[in-house]
């Protein structure tokens, strides 16, 4: 009675690979794959490593996943040099995605910051494909600068959709640059989306999560209804290589969707 | 010498002239010593010293970045000090050296493996080819008062004798011993951790573009890694023994350090941390150097 | 346990066993050198695997351990003759510095056949030719390298 | 009825697991030359892996070729037998190129069966809680046929080191959990008791019944050993609320962030996946190394010494507990003897702020 190999992954071909920034690929894969919005999979680069990436289109648009890839290790870096028609490895999904179910018929407040639009973008367009499940939408996407924006081609069709508006911000001021500018916290401050019956879903870096969370829970969210989604150095994917945990929850396994209330003693 | 250390220890920090004493306090076990960080005057009491001291404390100095510090150190400490100080990586007026006489330490991993309790141990084989047991650099020397700290009688045996023997096997002795002891290195980098000398930010051996020392279950990974750990000590290794006390499964990497000491000081008369102004051994040169080797 | 990676290459070379030999090359003197030794028309075994590197000061002992442990079967270093160093002083230190390893390597039980050096200038074409014939033929007699660790 | 059919049912399928054990364990007496003997009968179909002393170097267990090498004596082996089960560096799947297009394989998997002896309680003890990570909801294919494929013959300890605390973690000297078969060193030869139906497949035909003298021997020697653990301390109940104490500061300064107290601890079960030449290896790594947690932005949530080693507290007492129910540590000692500085995790938990209390 041979138990499956969990580490054998399938093979997937890349069939478009979009140049979003200079230093971020979106890798479409031809691969039929059963998934929720904010799950992630381990891409294996064969020869160099693996490494785990968000799904960033909805299981809602087609057969085939995308993720978006920031060059900044060795198993990024060889990604960025493979060319449509090559063969990487997928691993999952793996971790437990959004929780869709709870967030029906409510105001949605995302705040994104730099390459963690990707995670967002999935519920995003999940959400818009069944806009009348949730009432307004609002999306904070910030950037370090306008060319560190990804999906810019998406950004229209997100304000012509019902009663959602887009609020895009850079660090600092760039000329022909007509919307905010600011960190996200600061943008956060200024637009003061309403609280009541709604839920923020937060992803970005680290230090980005450290000063928005003070400032949502100002606005009067509670900690229940603020998601993030947290990335640590992953290997496995399934919670036993055991590295990537924050107090006792796994954020390969029990997340990476975690509720503020679940971490905030450890997010300090 | 305790009391007298104990009181040094509280005139220092009552003074201000240092910021924490880094010395040995008694360990669970009762009977060895483990190492400790004294920030104040009533901690002082928790310092001892007896042969149970085995540790060289100047790996810690790197955590105290430009800090002043006090240190309990015996002789051979203090020779590593002298090299961190040739190479820049500690400032002599930031380190108060409290200098102890040491009639040699006890051999901590026989005990260990031995299972005995460590009352009976003779002392360590670095210590039995040990040249002085007064440091070469101290800013107060705490003396042995039992009887005279005698410099172990062998001291002039040839400290290399167990390198020349292993040195006479042939080719495929040699190649058939080390492997066998290279198959069993774990891979822990114990010996890199305890060693006062290994204090990059990032190992050669944590990088991965390229991988230079291979996971891989073979012994190639393990051989180029004890080389690797070995030639970066080359000129720098002043024999304290940390390494092989450390290493759990026992590959007696005093030999390798030893035979490059040996090559070291037979062809170039350079011997590790004697003079603080003394140039590192590779980033120096001689004109006539030997070089029978190269064609 | 012989690692399954090289215990693969080990296979694929069982047969017709030809060694192959990492060699880095002093970009001023010995490139030059080998360089003119092409250009008048020399032959020399093709065991070689040249690489060009500034100086022979350039070279890291780690270089030496990875292509032995990957499976080269010799490495040589090859830099200009003390004294006419393109940076003065690049091969005193690499001559330290391997003087070294070569004894360390003998110690651990690796054939010192197998890693050698030697020093050529731009104009010797036909010591390099010799040298390179020399250390083939040493090699072809230590034997694969596979066949010991 | 039905019990009984389904309990054959289940070793027909030879997935028992120790932890279900035969509620009547057998128990024989056996002379050591006859032990010995029927290990070299067994030489033939089976890989027997043992303790072996390697002078001035200490015990290991090492694949025996030949019986005589094999040390029962009171000595613990440095390394624990975890790593027959959970290897070092082990090839998970290899990738290559067949007419130009990619392919994954699985690694080929052992097949010999292998008998493991002279293994402590507590090691046998640690296999149970690896069981619980690599057996439950992702099973680990090499895991479980290593499980499989051994038989797990395990020796009493005669005289517990002054580091072991096993009693404190719920188990003794004499522990039976996780063990096919346990051997107890008596004067003239071994008492053995079998525990699951792998060791009466291997172990039923040897030996007779012990005398009365032996029966005696036997509950004295078990009531004896646990005394002989000194070291005791109460397990904390929640560390939770000293998470962010600078307890953690102090206690941690001695620590070199090397491996030796993960990689002999025999629950310690954190690895690395490294793709070597187009093979998936899965080698030991620990939380005690920097770049555990290192991140490719350079990014380290567990920058220093302090965050690594209360992970490894927390791990060990706090968080395997909040997830499977039990501590993930079987009180060995060997962290304790073999770390180059002397730390006691025992002291420093035992020791740990009152906020733990509850």
């Amino acid at each position: 009675m041979e138990t499956k190999n969990i580490y054998l992954p399938r093979l997937a071909e890349i069939t478009d690979i979009k140049q979003e920034t200079p230093d971020i690929k979106t890798f479409k894969l031809k691969l039929s794959l059963v998934y929720k919005p904010g799950q992630f999979v381990e891409f294996s680069v064969f020869g160099e490593g693996e490494a785990p990436f968000c799904i960033s289109n909805s299981p809602t648009r087609g057969p085939g996943i995308e993720c978006s890839v920031k060059m900044t290790g060795k198993v990024t870096q060889a990604l960025h040099e493979l060319n449509i028609g090559d063969t990487v490895g997928i691993r999952g999904p793996y971790g437990n995605g959004f929780p869709v179910e709870n967030l029906k018929n409510k105001n949605i407040l995302f705040v994104a910051g730099g390459i963690g639009l990707a995670p967002l973008r999935s519920l995003i367009n999940y959400c818009l494909d069944r806009r009348e499940d949730f009432k307004s939408i609002t999306i904070v996407n910030g950037a370090r600068s306008s060319n560190d924006l990804v999906y810019k081609d998406e950004y229209p069709i997100w304000e012509k959709a019902k009663d959602t508006r887009l609020y895009l911000t850079v660090d600092c001021q760039e000329d022909n640059w007509s919307c905010m500018v600011g960190v996200v916290p600061r943008i956060l401050e200024q637009i003061k989306p309403v609280c009541q019956d709604s839920v923020a879903i937060v992803c970005g870096p680290p230090i980005m999560i450290k000063y928005t969370m003070p400032v949502l829970l100002k606005l009067g969210f509670c900690p229940e209804a603020i998601m993030t989604t947290l990335e640590m150095k992953m290997k496995c994917g399934m919670g036993k290589c055991g590295r990537c945990n924050i107090g006792p929850l796994y954020i390969c396994k029990d997340g990476p969707v975690f509720s503020y209330a679940q971490v905030k003693n450890y997010v300090s | 010498m305790i009391e007298e250390l104990r009181n040094k220890a509280r005139e220092l920090l009552k003074t201000k002239q240092v910021e924490a004493v880094i010395g040995y306090q008694r360990a669970s076990d009762g009977l060895s010593a483990i190492p400790c960080v004294i920030r104040s005057e009533e901690e002082a009491g928790r310092l001892i010293w007896d042969a149970a001291c085995v540790y060289n404390l100047c790996g810690y100095l790197k955590d105290f970045r430009a800090k002043k510090l006090g240190i309990v150190a015996k002789a051979c400490d203090v020779r590593a000090m002298i090299v961190l100080i040739s190479e820049n990586q500690l400032n002599r007026d930031d380190v108060f050296i409290i200098g102890m006489e040491c009639c040699g330490v006890v051999d901590e991993k026989r005990a260990r493996v031995s299972g005995r309790d460590g009352s009976d141990i003779s002392s360590a084989d670095k210590c039995k080819s040990c040249a002085s047991c007064v440091p070469l650099a101290y800013d107060c020397l705490i003396k042995e008062k039992r009887e005279k700290a005698k410099v172990s009688e062998d001291a002039d045996k040839d400290k290399y004798e167990p390198v020349r023997k292993l040195e006479a096997k042939s080719l495929s002795e040699k190649s058939k011993s080390w492997k066998d002891e290279f198959k069993r290195c774990i891979r822990c980098y114990a010996c890199r951790q305890v060693c006062p000398m290994c204090y990059c930010p990032r190992c050669v051996a944590d990088q991965f573009m390229p991988v230079w020392f291979s996971k891989a279950g073979g012994i190639e990974g393990n051989f180029s890694w004890n080389v690797a750990r070995a030639m970066h000590l080359a000129g720098r290794c002043i024999d304290c023994g940390e390494c092989e006390r450390a290493c759990p499964v026992g590959i007696p990497l005093r030999d390798i350090n030893r035979k490059i000491e040996k090559d070291i000081k037979e062809l170039f008369g350079y011997e590790a941390g004697m003079k603080t102004d003394a140039k590192p051994f590779l980033a120096c040169f001689d004109k006539n150097d030997p070089e029978d080797f190269i064609k | 346990m012989i690692n399954p990676r090289t215990q693969e290459l080990k296979n694929s070379r069982a047969e017709s066993w030809e060694p192959k030999i990492a060699a880095f090359l002093c970009n001023w003197c010995s490139y030059a050198g080998a360089d003119l030794a092409g250009t008048s028309r020399r032959e020399y075994p093709p065991n070689i695997r040249i690489i060009r590197l500034p100086c022979s000061g350039r070279v890291n002992p780690l270089f030496v351990l990875k292509c032995l442990m990957d499976g080269a079967d010799g490495v040589l270093i090859a830099g200009c003759h003390t004294g006419d160093c393109h940076y003065s002083e690049g091969n005193y230190y690499a001559r330290r510095r391997f003087a070294i390893l070569k004894k360390l390597f003998e110690f651990l039980g690796i054939d010192p056949r197998r890693f050698q050096m030697a020093w050529v200038s731009a104009s010797e074409g036909d010591k390099w030719v010799k040298v390179v014939k020399e250390l083939v033929e040493e090699i072809k007699k230590a034997g694969p390298i596979l066949a010991k660790s | 009825m039905p019990a009984l059919i389904k309990m054959t049912l289940r070793i027909l399928l030879n997935r028992v697991k120790t932890d279900t054990l035969l509620k009547k364990n057998m128990t024989k007496f056996i002379k050591k030359e006859d032990l010995y003997k029927l290990l070299n009968s067994f030489l033939k179909d089976f890989e027997i892996i043992g303790p072996k002393q390697i002078a001035n170097k200490g015990i290991f267990y090492e694949p025996l070729e030949s019986i005589e090498d094999l040390y029962l004596g009171e000595l613990f082996a440095i390394e624990p037998a975890k790593k027959f089960f959970l290897e070092s560096s082990e090839c998970l799947f290899h990738s290559g190129f067949l007419d130009g297009k990619a392919t994954v394989q699985d690694a080929p998997l052992p097949d010999k069966r292998r008998i493991i002896i002279g293994l402590r309680p507590c090691e046998a003890k640690g296999l149970i809680l690896l069981d619980k990570v690599f057996d439950s909801e992702y099973k680990d294919r090499s895991y479980i046929n290593n499980r499989e494929k051994s038989v797990i013959v395990g020796l009493a300890c005669a005289k517990p080191d002054k580091s072991c605390f096993c009693t404190s973690m719920d188990g003794s000297p004499t522990g039976s959990r996780g063990m096919d078969v346990l051997l107890f060193a008596v004067e003239d030869g071994f008492i053995v008791e079998i525990y699951s139906d792998k060791g009466k497949e291997a172990f039923s035909s040897l030996g007779k019944e012990p005398d009365e003298h032996q029966n005696k021997t036997l509950s004295a020697y078990k009531q004896k050993r646990s005394e002989l653990i000194g070291k005791n301390f109460k397990v904390p109940g929640d560390l939770s609320p000293i998470f962010e104490s600078d307890y953690w500061d102090k206690v941690s300064f001695p620590c070199l962030s090397c491996g030796v107290c993960t990689y002999l601890c025999p629950t310690c079960h954190c690895f690395e996946l490294v793709d070597e030449g187009r093979k998936m290896y899965r080698c030991n790594d620990g939380c005690a190394f920097s770049n555990f947690t290192l991140e490719a932005s350079g990014w380290n949530p567990r920058p220093t010494k302090k965050e690594r080693y209360r992970q490894r507290v927390f791990h060990k007492f706090d968080y395997f507990k909040k997830i499977f129910g039990e501590n993930l540590c079987v009180g060995c000692g060997r962290c304790i003897r073999h770390c180059p500085v002397k730390m006691d995790i025992s002291e420093i938990v035992s020791n740990a702020p009152s906020g733990a209390g509850k």
